[in-house]
């Protein structure tokens, strides 16, 4: 069974992909790890970007090892600059 | 009165923030502002828009806010951001504390702009005076 | 714009104050307000009076801007202090300064308040809920 | 000759000696230890407060060493508060 995940990108990243997000379906077991480096094959353009950025689930920072949930709603969060 | 997280489309009234923290038993308030300014890395800047992910955002800024009172418990904090195009010489921050005491009232102030700057999912675009535009990078030393 | 001191039997408007630091350059707004609160060292205070020896306290504020602004020159400074009979919750002193990056403008105002409490000759007596009153005699730790 | 001045009290201290402050002559030489001094053995019940007070002449401060002038206006100033 697979897991839905629906990715969210903002600011250069939105801009870099034209695209404020994907949805995406996982073999159960996928990581953040794992989604970082699939993102990265699919768009080779943001490789940099995403090998910055951060990712929350659910509102909240998750390392590389955070295995996704079904539902997950994962954004994509480079270096951030408000303040 | 209290404290008090706030993202905002609209410009923001520092005084409006501060009032949140005043309260009979407070003896300094410190208020900060983050304004847009005309230059960047030597650069002549023209505005801002500023972008959020904005439940997080405003999880994140309630968080930074309580872990200033973890450290400071006396402390009444306010924190404003603003969201969307700014000018020069608007406020894209305001952060407003009270405390019993000068010193800690400063030193989460100061800590609370740190913090809003590393853990805070907001995003600025700056637009040169040259017509180009740019997502800001950050580097530890080049924040207002 | 620009640099401004002043003492005032008036009620301090720390908008005004933050207004004369305020500028395209300036990134960062730091504004403190030290204001009158209802306690000190455990004891119910009802209000306070300010005395100052007016034309040195005058010039002893201009001096403390000035050497802020030697050991920041980017820095742009506002001081205003109350005299006389002041209420709980108004401020006695309001420190406004201008950076272009905020840790400057952090440190300068913490530095200007820390030397107005030992170079300003500017004296505070509190009125005290049980109806005595006294003339503070300054302990570091105490001052808000 | 003897030298002038004007000594000014603020605070406890005008509260204390119930003046705003008095007319000195003092002969020439005369420096601020001393003022220091004879103030304390005409006032005795401001003695403490001199102990703690700092003097301005002509609205700067002075040390003791300082000697005073014809026409100086000597401030004691008492630990501040201000701020």
């Amino acid at each position: 069974m697979n897991v839905k995940v629906q990715v969210r990108y903002f600011a250069l990243l939105r801009e870099t992909t034209g695209s404020e997000g994907e949805k995406y379906s996982f073999p159960q077991g996928t990581t953040i790890l794992e989604l970082r480096t699939q993102l990265g094959s699919h768009r080779p353009e943001v490789m940099e970007i995403l090998s910055e950025a951060r990712f929350a689930v659910n509102e909240d920072f998750v390392d590389d090892s955070y295995v996704l949930a079904d539902g997950d709603f994962v954004a994509v969060i480079p270096p951030v600059s408000g303040g | 009165m209290g404290n008090y997280f706030d993202l905002t489309w609209d410009r923001i009234d520092s005084r409006v923030t501060a009032d949140h923290v005043r309260h009979e038993a407070a003896g300094a308030v410190v208020v900060f502002e983050g304004v847009v300014r005309n230059h960047h890395k030597g650069r002549s800047v023209d505005r801002l828009t500023y972008e959020a992910y904005e439940p997080m955002a405003k999880k994140k800024l309630e968080e930074v806010g309580a872990e200033a009172i973890g450290q400071w418990p006396e402390l009444t904090v306010a924190i404003v951001h603003r969201l969307g195009d700014l000018a020069i010489g608007e406020a894209a921050t305001v952060v407003a504390v009270s405390s019993p005491h000068r010193g800690n009232a400063f030193d989460a102030a100061r800590y609370i702009m740190d913090r809003i700057k590393i853990v805070v999912p907001i995003w600025k675009k700056e637009w040169f005076s040259d017509g180009t535009h740019e997502w800001v990078r950050p580097a530890p030393q080049s924040s207002p």
